[in-house]
């Protein structure tokens, strides 16, 4: 039995800047972003959904009626993170939050700048800020901000 | 349908960084000891063989296959491997003895999350398209859940720090746990939020560790002479990926899951549920049906410690040992995977 | 014991380079569509559904069935994701299938696939950690070495590699689903394509490709009922060993041999070449056609690239046993899809619905897929009868 | 309109999407222990308690017999070629220019081969069962790799014949 080793770390890097194809669906959704618009999608049910899905997500039919929405919306929940981690796009304390778009039924994900967690709400009204250069990317909208 | 029985169970102690200790050296060990239980000597003794492991926690494609070292796989066995918490490696083996093709088989579940940003490397479970590029890690993700359940006014946050407080407490009296300890609901409460409505006790830590269990047809069982654990039903369901169609306040797969599984066929004693956030607890006592008759996660649950990839089949051997060691007749397991509770397994044990 | 069950739906995306016009879940969708088509099937119709792929990293991302569920009109289901290297898309046709034969469900649907476009398959296969203890070169530099052993045994010419490289691409050139299109191509072509890991050319080695592939299968009632010729299956099997012990028999892995002898006991084959009509057999690079001839017992031992040289493995040379009509992985490569196809090709051929690479009359076929570095292997025997 | 702006005008169907993650990896135990020994310019093995092969890298464990493996046991500079390859084109991350040779190498007192780069020597020269030597770095470069041998070089010795190699013996 030989003396204990060293123990050996090292920090690496797993990463790859991957190259993908969107399909129709994802594709409308991110042109008009960097339209500085939202579409929707209708589901089965009539009701929107954003972002657009390309199937229902009960029926699995193939959705393809788009809907042009405001960019304003109504937070249904959020969550505040007071210590951006590394990866977040945000450098200073920020809220998750499911947005309703006006005109949607299906809210989506993204990001408040509230300044401040007293400053959040469910229910409160937000729209989007839009990123300075758009091109195509769920980033075009850069974050949320009170309405 | 044939019946399966649990034989043996077991599981590392769950520790935030298991340093120097690569996947065989995590695995051999248990695998070592719930072979011991049984009595026979290696992966050749079974029929099946089939893990669950996730290569992006340590960052290694193909990290499952290291795994093989540690089972003596020589001559070549049979042997399959899940993408997936291994409480759906045991799903699989279960089909595989339903159909004749196994009497007996060895399931393991592993990982390594301490190399990386967990949270942050689980991001990447979301759509490529809309969210990963966003890095929504699972505690935002799950803190969003959170306050939907507390709007609703389906829990308090009070709730939320009694379920802490009761896995503290029962973490206690399992040497494997990583957090244990008496503290009290207002003590936790008086914490500051860490990604409010979350404080930080309200998620699990991140831990390292394997687990390990081996089953077989109740013929089988016998003829090793060990007591057992019977798997009376087991199932499990997803739902959708887009958080918006789901109502976050229920579980639905798990409810369906809970129904196919047979969870209310008789009273159930023990729940040991994979929650990795406080409020997800009540969430999935609700969609199992669970009365307050039931002991949910006398282990502390995954509050506790948290090994991913093992934790779903440890829930389901914690409930197999109690019932092997003759505390409890009957209980129920459950496992989640995804965000937010996106995908859950159900399993119900009782007695021989 | 198992309960018969049989595969009723086949569904399959063209393989090539790179899909430009759909997302991922769009690709998948292609060919879990045209399954259930094939079957007459809704989406009501699937109790389950089970999907395979490669390693993550490929796309880059987790669990990607997860995100893929709404796709597959999954949700209220069982999803089960299997990953067992490059044999997973034959091991996940198993484990599909054992939903089935166990009891527990009467129609599932199973995909697989791989868009390689969306990154570098090289790249995230040799991605090393660091401390590796390794030198990195790539998959043929792991399975060059093995075939050049394999050609210091049995002495076997250099041509027997090239003309399975011809002759593979001679049979995709048949199948309009195939990604290299290689109609007019020639032994000469071949010899001098360039170099990539001595003894492998370029063109004896697989392309890169973005695809999927689906089946629906149903038990015995079920597949009974189906509008379309059902292709039966008679036997599965999965064996594994270590990458590296000592003394491993690298070019004829013993895991293979088992895996052929259980999948054939099950289907009452005690002669592979003479029972089987045909075999969709995992060939990435050349060579591993006379290795493979050898390890399943189409061949004795040292006498694969015989049989391969005489044309016993060609559809057009009328060859007794011809193997990968479909073009093979030569042809086509989704990685995490590839061990599928070679299942779904194998079930096309015994319902007589292989197209113009059908081989006549087909009523037992082989399917079979290997894995890292030939450690894994699943096979299935599917049959036009059910016993 | 500028022919930028037109491009800029055509919809949406792809994506470059970023997905680097950072990790800091720890070796295993088997590997932190080989690697020490290799920075002191030594090839240290472990044999199996069971079967009593010796494994080189050592990987913590016997594969076959599936258990740990703890006893070392200091192997030759000298080898003997298995089997090899000569690479043709680059392989991302790394940095070797082709054409060269990576020959599966068994080092004597080893039951198993470990892929390393072979030079100093005409590629058409080399050969299964061919003799060779670890040329090592100069100690000064020694770090926890095994690049810290550079290469290896034939050596005048007679061939081993392909059947006494040990691991890739006739089945």
């Amino acid at each position: 039995m030989s003396a204990q080793a060293e123990v050996l770390q090292q920090a690496f890097t797993l990463g790859y800047t991957y190259t993908r194809t969107t399909g129709p669906v994802v594709g409308r959704f991110l042109t008009a972003l960097r339209d500085r618009k939202i579409v929707g999608i209708k589901g089965s049910d009539g009701k929107v959904i954003v972002p657009p899905m390309e199937y229902d997500p009960v029926t699995a039919e193939e959705l393809s009626e788009f809907v042009d929405l405001p960019d304003t919306g109504v937070v249904k929940t959020w969550a505040w993170v007071k210590h951006p981690r590394g990866k977040h796009l945000l450098d200073k304390p920020f809220a998750w939050a499911q947005i309703q778009i006006d005109g949607s039924d299906i809210p989506m994900i993204h990001m408040v700048d509230a300044g401040d967690e007293s400053k959040m709400s469910t229910g409160m009204k937000v729209k989007v800020r839009w990123a300075d250069e758009t091109k195509g990317f769920i980033t075009d909208i850069a974050c949320f901000e009170p309405a | 349908m044939r019946d399966i029985a649990i034989v043996s169970f077991v599981q590392s102690d769950c520790v935030r960084d298991a340093g120097a200790l690569n996947e065989v050296e995590l695995i051999m060990p248990v695998i070592r000891k719930v072979l011991d239980n049984v009595g026979i000597q290696s992966a050749q003794d079974v029929d099946f063989t089939c893990s669950g492991s996730c290569d992006y926690l340590q960052g290694a494609a193909f990290a499952f296959v290291l795994g093989v070292d540690a089972l003596g796989a020589v001559p070549p066995i049979k042997e399959s491997h899940v993408e997936m918490d291994a409480a759906w490696a045991l799903y699989e083996a279960v089909l595989k003895i339903r159909m004749g093709q196994a009497d007996s088989a060895l399931l393991y579940g592993f990982g390594k999350s301490s190399p990386g940003e967990l949270p942050i490397v689980l991001s990447q479970q979301l759509d490529p398209y809309y969210l990963s590029p966003l890095w929504l890690d699972t505690v935002s993700s799950a803190a969003l859940q959170a306050r939907a359940l507390l709007d609703s006014g389906k829990a308090t946050e009070a709730d939320m720090a009694e379920v802490v407080a009761r896995s503290r407490k029962n973490a206690k009296s399992n040497p494997h746990a990583q957090l244990k300890g008496d503290v009290s609901v207002d003590e936790l409460l008086a914490e500051p939020t860490y990604l409010s409505p979350l404080r930080k006790h309200d998620c699990c830590p991140i831990s390292d560790g394997a687990s390990a269990m081996i089953i077989a047809t109740v013929e089988k069982a016998k003829e090793w002479g060990k007591p057992y654990a019977v798997l009376k039903g087991i199932d499990h369901r997803i739902e959708s990926h887009h958080f918006g169609a789901r109502d976050l306040t229920r579980s639905v797969s798990t409810e369906i899951a809970a129904k196919a599984a047979g969870v209310a066929d008789g009273p159930v004693e023990v729940a040991e549920i994979y929650a990795p956030f406080s409020h997800q607890e009540i969430i999935l006592k609700k969609a199992l049906g669970l009365g307050d008759d039931t002991v949910i996660n006398p282990s502390g649950g995954v509050l506790a410690g948290n090994q991913m990839m093992a934790s779903g089949l440890s829930r389901v051997g914690e409930v197999a040992n109690r019932i092997i060691k003759g505390e409890i007749k009957r209980g129920v397991a459950h496992a989640t995977s995804g965000h937010a509770l996106q995908q859950n397994l159900v399993a119900v044990l009782e007695g021989a | 014991m198992a309960e018969l069950a049989a595969v009723v739906g086949i569904g399959q995306t063209k393989y090539q380079t790179k899909h430009k016009t759909v997302s991922i879940a769009g690709l998948v969708r292609d060919a879990a569509l045209k399954a259930l088509q094939d079957a007459e099937l809704t989406w009501d119709d699937i109790d389950a559904v089970i999907v395979g792929k490669a390693p993550d990293m490929f796309e880059g991302m987790i669990m990607p069935e997860l995100y893929l569920t709404d796709a597959l009109g999954c949700n209220g289901k069982p999803m089960l994701r299997v990953h067992t290297a490059g044999s997973v898309g034959g091991s996940t046709a198993i484990v599909a299938a054992s939903y089935v034969q166990s009891g527990m469900f009467k129609r599932i649907l199973t995909v697989t696939y791989e868009k390689q476009s969306e990154s570098n398959a090289m790249w995230a296969l040799s991605n090393a950690q660091p401390f590796s203890v390794h030198l990195n070169a790539g998959a043929g530099g792991f399975f060059a070495p093995i075939i050049r052993e394999y050609m210091r045994r049995t002495k076997a010419p250099s041509d027997a590699g090239i003309k399975v490289a011809v002759k593979d691409r001679l049979h995709g050139a048949r199948n309009p689903l195939a990604h290299l299109q290689l109609p007019n191509i020639t032994m000469k072509e071949v010899e001098e394509s360039p170099m990539l890991w001595e003894p492998l050319r370029f063109l004896e080695s697989c392309p890169s490709s973005d695809g999927a592939c689906a089946m629906v299968i149903a038990n015995e009632e079920l597949a009974a009922q189906s509008p379309k010729k059902p292709a039966w299956i008679r036997g599965a099997a999965m064996r594994s060993e270590p990458t590296m012990y000592a003394g491993r028999e690298e070019v004829s892995p013993q895991a293979g041999i088992d895996c052929a002898k259980d999948v054939y006991a099950q289907a009452g084959i005690s002669n592979p070449r003479k029972d089987l009509d045909c075999a969709e057999v995992y060939v990435p690079f050349s060579w591993y056609e006379p290795m493979w001839l050898e390890n399943l017992g189409f061949a004795e031992k040292g006498e694969g690239w015989k049989l391969t040289l005489e044309g016993a493995t060609s559809l057009d040379d009328k060859g007794d046993i011809p193997w990968n009509c479909s073009g093979g992985v030569l042809c086509s490569n989704p990685i995490g899809a590839s061990g599928m196809i070679r299942f779904a090709e194998a079930a096309r051929q015994v319902r007589g619905d292989a197209g113009n690479h059908q081989v006549d009359g087909a009523k037992l076929a082989l399917g079979h897929a290997y894995g890292g570095g030939a450690q894994f292997y699943a096979m299935w025997v599917v049959g036009s009868e059910k016993a | 309109m500028s022919d930028a702006n037109k491009e800029a005008l055509e919809p949406i169907t792809g994506i470059e999407s970023p997905v680097y993650l950072d990790y800091n990896f720890t070796a295993g135990q088997a590997t932190a222990r080989y690697l020490t020994k290799v920075k002191e310019g030594k090839l240290v093995g472990q044999r199996c308690p069971s079967c009593r092969n010796v494994y080189i890298p050592p990987r913590g464990a016997c594969a076959a017999c599936g258990v740990a493996t703890t006893e070392e046991v200091e192997l030759s500079n000298k080898a003997t070629v298995q089997s090899f390859t000569i690479v043709h084109i680059p392989i991302p991350g790394n940095p070797i220019k082709p054409p060269y040779v990576i020959a599966n190498l068994v080092p004597d007192g080893a039951n198993i081969s470990f892929l390393h780069l072979l030079s100093e020597c005409k590629n058409e020269d080399v050969r299964i069962g061919m003799r060779v030597e670890a040329q090592w770095k100069d100690a000064s470069e020694w770090t926890y790799a095994m690049e810290n041998i550079k290469y290896f070089t034939p050596i005048d010795e007679p061939d081993v014949p392909a059947e006494e190699i040990g691991r890739l013996k006739d089945a």
